[in-house]
């Protein structure tokens, strides 16, 4: 427990002295959401129907700029050994290290969204469970995020291969997260899609952090 | 073929230190280890024993696995073959509490650049449970490396040698009997180097071990060597082995 | 066979051909693609081990000049 | 001692997240998360017009009728307890028959789903015609039983 | 067992299996073909359309199957690091996604005719589509280190990680109503096919199967082939 909150308090601290880091993602976040009205057309119908998309996939493609942060830096400087030879389980340290990337880039990115959600004419009733579902969904692409960026440590392109890598196992979180929006506009409800979601959060929360200290173990095998 | 390999370990291990050593409590050993990198055997049938107060300094050429079998020593890469062990009990068994009982200095010193000294070295306390005052344990790390003045400096400010001095500190903050360095003096001054041997004569002093990589002389005095290239497999083996 | 015909699939031979002839070059090149990688690898295999019988063979030859 | 407890406070905690999953799952599978909604559903969520969503069901026996200009057709969508009329122009898929499934997208305009796409959903029985011929003679065929 | 052990006896196993397995599909594949083109009747609501079936449904058997083989491949690496173990997880992976692929095309090639579309974002075929990328994934994961070792061993991870997938493909069609059809033939109450067109259904796939074992040792043995190149090379830059 004391290795989480020590381990979480680091990356924080870490995270908000490279502040202007943090800044980047969530511009961009805004950045490539504003893009659409360009490129579809200001058309307030056509831009309202698409605006829980537009969020979650520059929400998504946000997180995956983002990820090389989570272990890349360590890796290359050592600290990633020194806190593999802790006596605390790797997973912890990964839930600690992907709970801070969560909290300095999930939620920036859900403070923002409901200004974007305006600005693309998002339906009001639309708002609730976009936020809502971000909040349950974000947490997810962090912990399916950590399996990537373990995955892909000490390759020759990086970048592009976290995507290749990260997208088809986050693509549940963006159908759902999505669902959740269209189901409450159009009057279903979007109870059952924040319910998979939150299934999908439980799932990840132990599973992921065992699967990317796996994947980490493997890296510092060949570092 | 792992049965030789360990019997040749055995073999080697008896003529190159004392045929009374045997792997008694207390003592830290390796046979039959064996390490590949990529397709590449870089040593094997390699044992060694280290006892509390030893200093062990493994030599050879670059490339020869000097590096490899520290790490393989860490827990940080696993042996292709042979088994270590930790007074007499195999390390496998308890990851963890081996974890506990190994300080590490790798060739790169793990220092971020926007984290203060205190705030690196206090990290490290956390993680490995310093004692009863973390506080002063620090201050005392920091004291014997020299360093003492530069404690609220982030990492950036600090030079090549500053920055090796705190990844020394890092041993002396919590405190374990087995210490693993890499190249523990590259980088550093003769005030720097004079600290060093300071701090791992106390450390042997008080029952502690250290093995440690090197091509230079660490002024360990009365080290044991292991030559790596004792262990690096024939031409031979090599193209039986394909 | 009923309905009209092999050729003409009962009207669907637009989809049933191109999926069975999908399906085929698929083999067919999953095939070739391995049988093509083991005989390079074999190859590169064979000019190695002549580079280095050639290597040991001027040692042979010598001994063979001085007996 | 207290690694093996916190491995098992560990474990257990893990154990109780993919619990909690497994129950969220079931809760969220209680309710329809679909491809498509039925008749009765729509009718009782009370969907607003003109929102797209996808209808699926049965087209229902005797209702399709063709409109003058060849391209146009009306039938009506049941899932036995309730049935909705759909308007589609365009050309239906080969399977598209009365009595069959059915999933169209499109919204509610007037009481009526215009749907701009009407996909067939077949079933999973698949037989030579005369096995079908023979079952329908038996009176062995359950009509629908594949939805 | 070790890494640098010699896989003479793996080699000798597959090569005694090869004759076996090429025979198998010289033998099965022809004849499935004959029975699915010509020895079967049409559907009574499908027409001929049906005989698409023949090839896209043991497609999807084999996509499944493959990944099955490549992330029990990738567990046995990571455990018992045997080396063997890797290889056969990466050759198997690129048939698993020519399967895959191969799956998804013919199934659209049905689908135009008998659903009215080619493509629809339903749970089946969305999760075959992601089985797709899973196993595009795991080629450039895999080729994407230096050090073989490292690539192999990063990809047996994400296979094992995407095995979540396999139960959420195989289960769609019966927790979401979708527009894919139920299972016909793994059910509860036995097929739901009629027997003159499970024949050919089971001739192809065992034809499909034997196919797969046979590329799967043809590949392995360049793979082992490339393996002792290497080390050759390394033996003969040291010596």
């Amino acid at each position: 427990m004391s290795a989480f909150v020590a381990v979480l308090a680091r990356d924080l601290r870490l995270g908000l002295r490279h502040g202007a880091d943090l800044a980047m993602v969530v511009i961009f976040f805004v950045l490539a959401a504003l893009l659409f009205p360009f490129g579809v057309g200001p058309e307030a119908n056509l831009l309202a129907r698409i605006a829980a998309g537009v969020v979650w996939v520059t929400a998504l493609l946000a997180a995956m700029l983002s990820l090389d942060r989570l272990f890349h830096a360590d890796y290359e400087d050592g600290s990633l050994d020194q806190l593999a030879l802790s006596p605390a389980p790797l997973a912890v340290i990964v839930l600690a290290k992907a709970t801070a990337h969560w909290l300095t880039t999930g939620l920036p990115l859900i403070a923002v969204a409901p200004a974007l959600g305006l600005m693309l004419r998002l339906d009001p009733a639309g708002f609730a469970p976009l936020l809502l579902a971000m909040l349950v969904g974000t947490p997810c692409l962090s912990l399916f995020g950590a399996i990537g960026a373990a995955l892909t440590l000490g390759a020759r392109r990086g970048g592009a291969l976290v995507a290749l890598v990260v997208l088809p196992l986050v693509l549940p979180v963006l159908i759902f997260g999505v669902g959740a929006v269209e189901a409450e506009v159009t009057g279903l409800g979007a109870q059952p899609h924040l319910l998979v979601l939150g299934a999908l959060l439980a799932a990840a929360l132990p599973l992921a952090p065992l699967a990317a200290a796996l994947a980490l173990r493997q890296a510092l095998e060949s570092a | 073929m792992a049965k030789t390999d360990l019997d040749r370990g055995r073999h080697k291990l008896n003529q190159r230190s004392d045929p009374r050593q045997s792997f008694d409590s207390g003592s830290f050993a390796g046979a039959g280890l064996a390490c590949v990198r990529g397709d590449r055997l870089l040593f094997r049938g390699l044992g060694f024993v280290v006892k509390p107060g030893d200093a062990l300094v493994l030599t050879g050429p670059n490339g020869s696995g000097k590096s490899s079998l520290l790490r393989l020593m860490a827990g940080l890469l696993a042996p292709a073959a042979g088994h270590l062990t930790w007074a007499g009990r195999p390390v496998e068994a308890n990851r963890e509490a081996q974890r506990g009982r190994v300080r590490w200095l790798g060739h790169l010193d793990a220092v971020k650049p926007t984290l203060t000294v205190r705030e690196t070295l206090a990290l490290h306390g956390r993680l490995h449970g310093a004692g009863a005052d973390p506080a002063a344990a620090l201050d005392d790390a920091l004291g014997a490396l020299g360093i003492g003045a530069l404690a609220d400096t982030p990492g950036r400010q600090l030079s090549a040698g500053q920055r090796r001095r705190v990844a020394l500190a890092r041993l002396l903050v919590a405190p374990a009997p087995l210490w693993l360095l890499d190249e523990p003096t590259v980088g550093l001054d003769d005030a720097g180097f004079a600290a060093f041997g300071a701090v791992a004569a106390a450390h042997r002093a008080a029952g502690g071990a250290i093995v440690a990589a090197t091509h230079s002389d660490l002024g360990l005095g009365d080290a044991r060597r292991l030559t790596l290239a004792d262990f690096a497999p024939s031409a031979a083996e090599l193209e039986a082995a394909a | 066979m009923t309905g009209g015909g092999f050729w003409t699939m009962g009207g669907y031979a637009a989809y049933v051909w191109p999926a069975y002839a999908v399906t085929t070059l698929a083999l067919i090149a999953l095939l070739l693609g391995a049988l093509r990688g083991l005989r390079q690898a074999e190859r590169e295999l064979a000019t190695l081990e002549g580079s280095r019988a050639r290597r040991r063979a001027p040692s042979a030859s010598a001994a063979g000049d001085l007996a | 001692m207290t690694r093996k407890r916190r491995r098992l406070y560990l474990l257990l905690a893990g154990l109780a997240s993919l619990a909690v999953a497994t129950t969220l799952v079931l809760l969220a599978l209680q309710s329809n998360l679909a491809f498509f909604y039925s008749p009765s559903e729509v009718a009782a969520q009370g969907v607003p017009e003109a929102r797209r969503f996808r209808l699926g069901g049965l087209v229902e026996p005797d209702s399709v009728k063709r409109q003058a200009d060849g391209v146009t057709v009306e039938f009506r969508v049941t899932d036995t307890r309730a049935s909705l009329p759909v308007r589609y122009k365009g050309v239906l898929p080969d399977l598209f028959r009365e009595g069959q499934g059915v999933v169209a997208e499109g919204m509610l305009q007037g009481g009526v789903f215009q749907a701009s796409e009407v996909l067939a959903k077949h079933d999973e029985n698949y037989m030579p015609p005369e096995v079908a011929k023979a079952l329908k003679a038996s009176g062995r065929w359950k009509e629908g039983e594949g939805k | 067992m070790h890494r640098f052990a010699n896989p003479a006896r793996f080699l000798r196993i597959i090569t005694a299996i090869l004759p076996w397995s090429a025979g198998a599909s010289a033998a099965l594949l022809p004849l499935g073909l004959y029975f699915a083109l010509i020895g079967s009747p049409p559907d009574y609501q499908q027409g001929d359309s049906v005989r698409i079936m023949y090839v896209h449904v043991p497609a999807a058997w084999m996509a499944l199957a493959v990944y099955s083989v490549m992330a029990a491949s990738g567990a046995v690496a990571l455990v018992w690091r045997h080396p063997v173990a890797e290889l056969v997880a990466q050759a198997a992976a690129p048939i698993g996604a020519v399967f895959t692929a191969m799956c998804l095309i013919t199934g659209s090639l049905w689908g135009q005719p008998m659903w009215g579309t080619w493509w629809v974002w339903d749970a089946r075929l969305t999760s075959v589509l992601v089985l797709l990328f899973l196993y595009l994934g795991y080629i450039a994961l895999v080729n994407a280190f230096d050090d073989p070792t490292r690539g192999a061993r990063a990809g047996a991870v994400l296979a094992l990680v995407g095995l979540v997938n396999l139960p959420i493909i195989k289960f769609s069609v019966d927790w979401w109503n979708t527009l894919h059809q139920p299972a016909s033939v793994a059910r509860l109450g036995g097929p739901s096919i009629d027997p003159q067109m499970l024949l050919p259904l089971f001739t192809m796939a065992g034809g499909f199967a034997a196919f797969f074992v046979t590329v799967l040792i043809l590949r392995v043995r360049a793979e082992l082939l490339r393996r002792k190149l290497r080390v050759l090379r390394l033996a003969q830059a040291q010596g």
